[in-house]
């Protein structure tokens, strides 16, 4: 193997470990706008939420899985509150209404952070099992970032299973394709959204957990993630798995190799793409609502 | 508008409350001080910090009681900040201001305070140009110039073997001028840098593909500027792709900051940075200063700590020499020298910078996590002139 | 669809009056938060324009905003030019950003425009912060501001500077009343209502909502220049897209689609907030508990609320009168 | 004045308009009858460019439109009404004539007129209100009027669209007898030279006011002549008599 050649595949590994962190992100995102309709600025929130309450449970237990268990839990709680309190209630309110209720949960989510966990930024061990690098292939590559990459195409399959072989996700497929004909043929609608934000959240929580060992975890982290986590929903299409995976590939391969090969640019490319697909596809790459 | 300009007052600790007694009540003799620091945001720690240092080092004078403090938080937005000075120099007629942890907040600000001749006592931003080409006879600094820690890393690195570096940064201004600073330091003295990258400032989570482009290019060392979460990222990236057992880490002293350092974990050891402070200091104001810290604190302090600390001092000295209102405390804190507990300290008379020695120190694991082993120091650094007339 | 009521007027005058009396007998920091509020106003009119009569719920119009404040920076300082050719630099940018937002998104709907519009704000944010020309993270200083000593007008004095920000609101609301009745505004208004309709009547849909958008991004840049020369200074924290957010609080605080009520809701937001910092840093919080209690109140903002309140009245008075609110 | 030729849409293996060719003269009263599902309103979506052919060509003044989109037809001076009341809800029957009477008039772009006060406008406005039934109305918000009351608006916006050639999908359905009467009323006054396309479903009003009858059957062109000509088809009363409930 060449140093070139082992240079870049070592960057195509950045480019899929950073998309499938975000695949992790947007698919919750991305499924609970294509089946409830709603927007949730709060998502990039409870990532951070993830990653904080996964450094409480490193701290506590001295274990990464016990934060890598607990955070979406955590987080799907979190979830399940903030649909009962608020979400259900707002199910109708209109795309506006749902923006600012959720740009509120931001503001509390930030000062909630502060008070618990304070301002500085805080750092997660990586677990011992994947700690550091490995060699293969004459390739030397931190075995964590492979977890991540691992867990990502993981969580990928059994989503897409579910989605295609499972009662709950004919339900949903059937929800986002038509919410009243859905209804019409019996389905408990109200119960798969409550599944599906419960879901979403999780995923966020278990994003932040993962993220944790890799970045550093303070309280705007999550609002700095959400934009991308946003333009990957956009550009991959409402309520789609393929789409958010599609999108997340891009915007992270995009990222990386602008990073690489042309850095004065690379922060604009994402954007340029953004708007490329909203003149030609409006409706995203991949929608799942044809 | 609101949050940009949002210009209020606010009581960080109930005991500044104690003391900022109310406007007019200030009696013939006492002295006024506005303290312009981040309360909110991203350097809200930092402010904390330096507020604390800086109360402290009145309280240690014995003359706390003559000074009366006003809070401004600048939420680490320079119109926030610009509109707080406005604030604490029309409506409470501050004597002197204190503080301002970011360049940007400083950039704001130099123009105001120079035009309505309020000295200004900097905390920590480090922007080059307020004490070279902006300079002012009313702003002083006692924290340091991005070049003045990183220029003598230069010399050091080559005087400790490496010949060719490989530099990284934030790309703003102060990545900008701590990395202008080293290599032109690393080139004079006969090292080569082999490649330069900034990186987006504040929006790369992700070093990964400038950290595999630096390793391709096989350099002797990485010498960085990164501070605060990206620090952290950082360190732990560099040691999980596998970099760290390759090529060493150099960098400014931030990048390891005892504030940050825990929350890198045993990724920073053997990390080796130049810094204008280094809490293992052992000299005998060093060791008193991190008694009194503690005991006020209840926890260990930090460089920012310290730059608070001595910007406290500076003024105390100043009011000792018997310098009272603007134009006098401007004309003393120039003069100021000391020995505090980052060892001989005094003012540039040409530029109004801090003179200070450079410590070079790696982390390493100690009894209670990761401590500062120190390798090195340069003496008395001061920055040239740089273009810098009163 | 727009029409200026005797309320409307009534409200408008009573704040202007208001704000001008508290900035003659109000303190420097009074004279801060005054400026602060016409900015805000200014900003709120402008996007409530958009929002409230023509459905384009934006998330960019802090970058506007920001945008126009760095081009009132650019001419004044790097190109040397009079602070009257940086005020036109300014509209014109904040309207050409605008006009294209407007063009590329004018097939998106709903949540996507939403997110449209959020995402081409950011952009700016990156370039402005990525630009070494414009200071990057540093941002540009020494601006200086309008010179109207012709008319015996020193802006540099705190009151007065104070004062013309308050004039800029009243002006800034006759322009937008005078878009949102003319032709085309009531048209813009006819998109909103059915767009479909509207098109098949033989309205090229695109250019209305890209010239309204970037009509309305000119008002924006109005407030970028006002705050420019206020500070005296750019940096990139103008352009952040939190502020968007902001700003679309304040409209829903006033009362959508209701243009004077974003101005009510830039004042009590201001003072609202300048009173709780005052008590705890965390205000951020309250702040955002604060929008959550009014959004799910599902009120009509302050501006609707009092005149439905004012209409439950009339209407008790004189039970017959079917009298129409123009919400 | 409107000519179809060959017109042809197909959703898939669904042939909804299937090879159509039409031709009004100036000023011709056409009326298009058929059974539910003929494609009747999916050529109306064809000729106002709501939905683009498969092929075939739409002309205008012998001008092809079959390229221009749905704004540019109506500027050349094709207007319609909906089967299924598509109205400006939130606004008052004034306002919604009058955003229709500035577009023809071509002020609708314009920044400095304000079209509520102007008094050009205004005429056009209180002239088609009067034409529709809806003269004391205009202060009406839309949302609270009835039914018929919108049925006429709906008709009202197309005529103060300032049309040249008008098409009408079924502008009596769902309306009482009273009201198909004073509509029939209004189709005489309409000037001469105006082109009508009416879509139909009520025969009486049908051979009354129209020049001329298309039937259209799963998407063809069946039959074509005089009311008196329709009336004596046995084709058309069998399609008609085949597919009875049609009186949606």
């Amino acid at each position: 193997m060449t140093d070139t050649m082992a240079f870049w595949i070592v960057q195509g590994l950045h480019g899929l470990q950073f998309s499938m962190l975000l695949f992790l992100l947007s698919v919750g995102l991305t499924v609970i706008f294509g089946l409830l309709h709603f927007v949730n600025l709060a998502h990039g929130a409870l990532y951070a939420l993830g990653a904080f309450v996964s450094f409480s449970a490193v701290k506590l237990t001295g274990s990464y899985w016990a934060g890598f268990l607990l955070a979406p839990v955590a987080v799907a709680i979190a979830g399940m509150l903030l649909y009962l309190g608020l979400i259900k209630r707002m199910r109708n309110a209109g795309p506006m209404n749902q923006v600012l209720i959720t740009f509120g949960l931001i503001f509390v989510f930030l000062d909630i952070f502060r008070i618990f966990w304070g301002d500085i930024a805080l750092g997660v061990e990586e677990p011992a099992l994947f700690s550091g690098p490995i060699e293969f292939w004459g390739i030397k590559y931190s075995a964590y970032r492979l977890f991540v990459i691992g867990l990502g195409i993981f969580v990928l399959g059994v989503l897409h299973l579910i989605l295609s072989r499972t009662q709950i996700g004919a339900m949903i497929r059937a929800g986002v394709d038509n919410e009243h004909m859905a209804a019409c043929l019996g389905i408990n609608v109200e119960k798969v959204f409550f599944i599906v934000f419960c879901v979403g959240c999780a995923l966020a929580g278990l994003a932040g957990a993962v993220a944790a060992p890799i970045l550093s975890v303070y309280p705007g982290m999550g609002t700095e993630i959400l934009i991308p986590a946003l333009i990957v929903v956009v550009i991959g299409g409402l309520g789609s798995l393929k789409g958010a995976m599609a999108g997340s590939l891009l915007v992270g391969f995009i990222q990386t190799f602008g990073a690489v090969i042309a850095p004065q640019i690379a922060s604009v490319l994402v954007y340029v793409l953004l708007a490329g697909v909203l003149i030609f596809r409006p409706a995203g790459l991949f929608p799942a609502r044809s | 508008m609101f949050e940009k300009l949002k210009p209020l007052s606010v009581r960080a600790t109930l005991a500044a409350c104690v003391m900022a007694a109310g406007v007019g009540g200030v009696n013939a003799g006492e002295t006024k001080v506005g303290l312009l620091l981040p309360y909110v945001g991203v350097y809200a720690a930092l402010g904390n910090e330096i507020d604390a240092g800086f109360t402290l080092a009145l309280e240690e004078s014995g003359m706390a009681g003559d000074f009366v403090i006003v809070r401004e938080d600048t939420e680490v937005k320079p119109p926030v900040g610009l509109a707080k000075a406005r604030k604490l120099v029309l409506e409470d007629e501050v004597d002197v201001i204190v503080g301002i942890v970011s360049s940007g907040v400083l950039g704001a600000v130099r123009d105001f305070v120079d035009g309505a001749q309020v000295p200004l006592i900097v905390a920590n931003a480090g922007n080059n140009d307020a004490t070279g080409s902006r300079c002012s006879k009313y702003v002083a600094r006692v924290s340091f110039s991005n070049a003045q820690i990183n220029r003598p890393m230069g010399q050091w690195l080559y005087d400790s073997g490496v010949r060719t570096a490989y530099t990284m940064a934030s790309d703003y201004a102060a990545g900008h001028q701590t990395m202008a600073a080293f290599s032109e330091a690393f080139i004079a003295a006969g090292g080569e840098i082999v490649g330069a990258e900034f990186t987006p400032f504040g929006k790369t989570k992700d070093f990964g593909p400038y950290l595999s482009k630096a390793s391709a290019a096989k350099p002797d060392a990485i010498y960085v500027f990164y501070a605060g979460g990206e620090a952290i990222s950082f360190v732990k990236q560099y040691a999980s792709l596998g970099i760290k057992g390759d090529i060493p880490l150099y960098g400014s002293g931030f990048l390891t900051s005892p504030l940050y350092v825990a929350a890198e974990g045993p990724a920073a050891e053997g990390v080796v940075t130049g810094a204008h402070y280094a809490p293992t200091l052992d000299i005998p104001e060093n060791n008193a200063f991190k008694a009194a810290f503690i005991a006020k604190t209840g926890k260990a302090p930090s460089e920012f700590a310290v730059q608070g600390y001595d910007a406290g001092r500076v003024l105390v000295e100043a009011v000792k020499s018997g310098a009272s209102g603007r134009e006098a405390i401007a004309t003393a804190m120039s003069k100021v020298a000391y020995t505090g507990p980052r060892g001989a300290l005094s003012i540039d008379p040409a530029t109004n910078n801090v003179v200070q020695n450079i410590y070079v120190y790696e982390t390493v694991a100690g009894d209670n996590g990761l401590t500062q082993k120190l390798i090195g120091q340069i003496d008395n650094v001061a920055d040239a002139v740089n273009g810098c007339q009163f | 669809m727009f029409h200026q009521t005797k309320l409307k007027t009534f409200v408008l005058l009573a704040i202007l009056v208001g704000l001008i009396i508290y900035t003659m007998n109000g303190s420097y920091f009074g004279r801060e938060l005054v400026v602060e509020v016409a900015i805000l106003a200014i900003l709120a009119i402008s996007v409530d324009m958009v929002s409230g009569y023509g459905g384009m719920v934006s998330l960019c119009h802090g970058a506007i905003f920001g945008l126009g404040a760095y081009a009132y920076a650019a001419v004044n300082v790097l190109m040397g030019g009079p602070p009257a050719l940086a005020v036109v630099a300014a509209i014109v940018a904040a309207f050409t950003f605008g006009f294209a937002v407007g063009a590329v998104t004018s097939r998106t709907r709903g949540i996507f425009f939403i997110m449209a519009t959020l995402a081409f704000g950011q952009m700016i944010y990156v370039m402005i912060f990525d630009s070494k020309s414009l200071g990057g993270d540093d941002g540009m200083w020494g601006l200086t501001r309008l010179d109207l000593s012709a008319i015996g007008v020193n802006l540099e004095s705190g009151v007065q500077f104070a004062i013309f920000s308050v004039l800029c609101i009243g002006l800034t609301y006759v322009v937008a009343a005078l878009i949102l009745r003319s032709a085309f505004g009531r048209t813009f208004s006819g998109i909103h209502e059915n767009e479909d309709r509207m098109r098949a009547l033989g309205t090229p849909v695109w250019k209305f909502k890209a010239l309204a958008f970037g009509l309305s991004g000119s008002l924006a840049g109005i407030a970028g220049a006002l705050a420019a020369q206020h500070t005296m200074f750019v940096s990139p924290e103008l352009v952040i897209w939190t502020f968007s957010g902001e700003v679309l609080i304040v409209v829903i605080l006033g009362g959508l689609g209701t243009l004077v009520g974003p101005v009510l809701g830039a004042v009590v937001m201001v003072f609202l907030k300048h009173e709780i910092s005052n008590i705890t840093t965390y205000w951020h919080m309250i702040i955002g508990i604060l929008l959550i209690i009014t959004v799910m109140a599902g009120g009509r903002g302050i501006y609707g609320g009092l005149e439905q309140y004012l209409a439950r009245r009339a209407a008790k008075a004189a039970p017959a009168s079917g009298a129409k609110t123009d919400a | 004045m409107l000519k179809v030729a060959n017109l042809c849409k197909s959703f898939g293996s669904l042939v909804v308009t299937d090879d159509v060719s039409l031709h009004l003269e100036k000023g011709e009263r056409r009326v298009v009858l058929g059974p539910n599902g003929a494609g009747k309103t999916t050529l109306f979506n064809l000729l106002a460019g709501e939905i683009a052919p498969s092929s075939g060509d739409v002309f205008i003044d012998g001008k092809s439109i079959t390229s221009l989109p749905v704004e540019a037809r109506a500027h050349i001076g094709l207007s319609r009404s909906y089967q299924k009341n598509n109205l400006f809800e939130g606004l008052t029957i004034g306002e919604n004539l009058s955003l229709a009477a500035a577009v023809a008039m071509g002020l609708s772009g314009s920044l400095l007129r304000d079209t509520h006060n102007d008094p050009e406008l205004r005429k056009v406005v209180t002239d088609v209100a009067a034409q529709v039934g809806l003269k004391d109305m205009l202060e009406m918000q839309v949302a609270n009027v009835s039914y018929g009351n919108r049925r006429q608006l709906e008709v009202g916006l197309a005529l103060a669209n300032g049309p040249k050639v008008l098409l009408m999908d079924e502008p009596t359905s769902g309306v009482g007898p009273s009201m198909i009467s004073a509509f029939h009323g209004l189709l005489k006054t309409l000037p001469r030279e105006l082109t009508v396309l009416i879509i139909e479903h009520d025969m009486d009003l049908a051979f009354d006011v129209a020049d001329s009858i298309t039937v259209l059957n799963y998407g063809k062109v069946v039959f074509e002549g005089t009311p008196d000509e329709t009336r004596a088809s046995s084709l058309v009363s069998e399609i008609y008599l085949g597919d009875w409930d049609d009186d949606a």
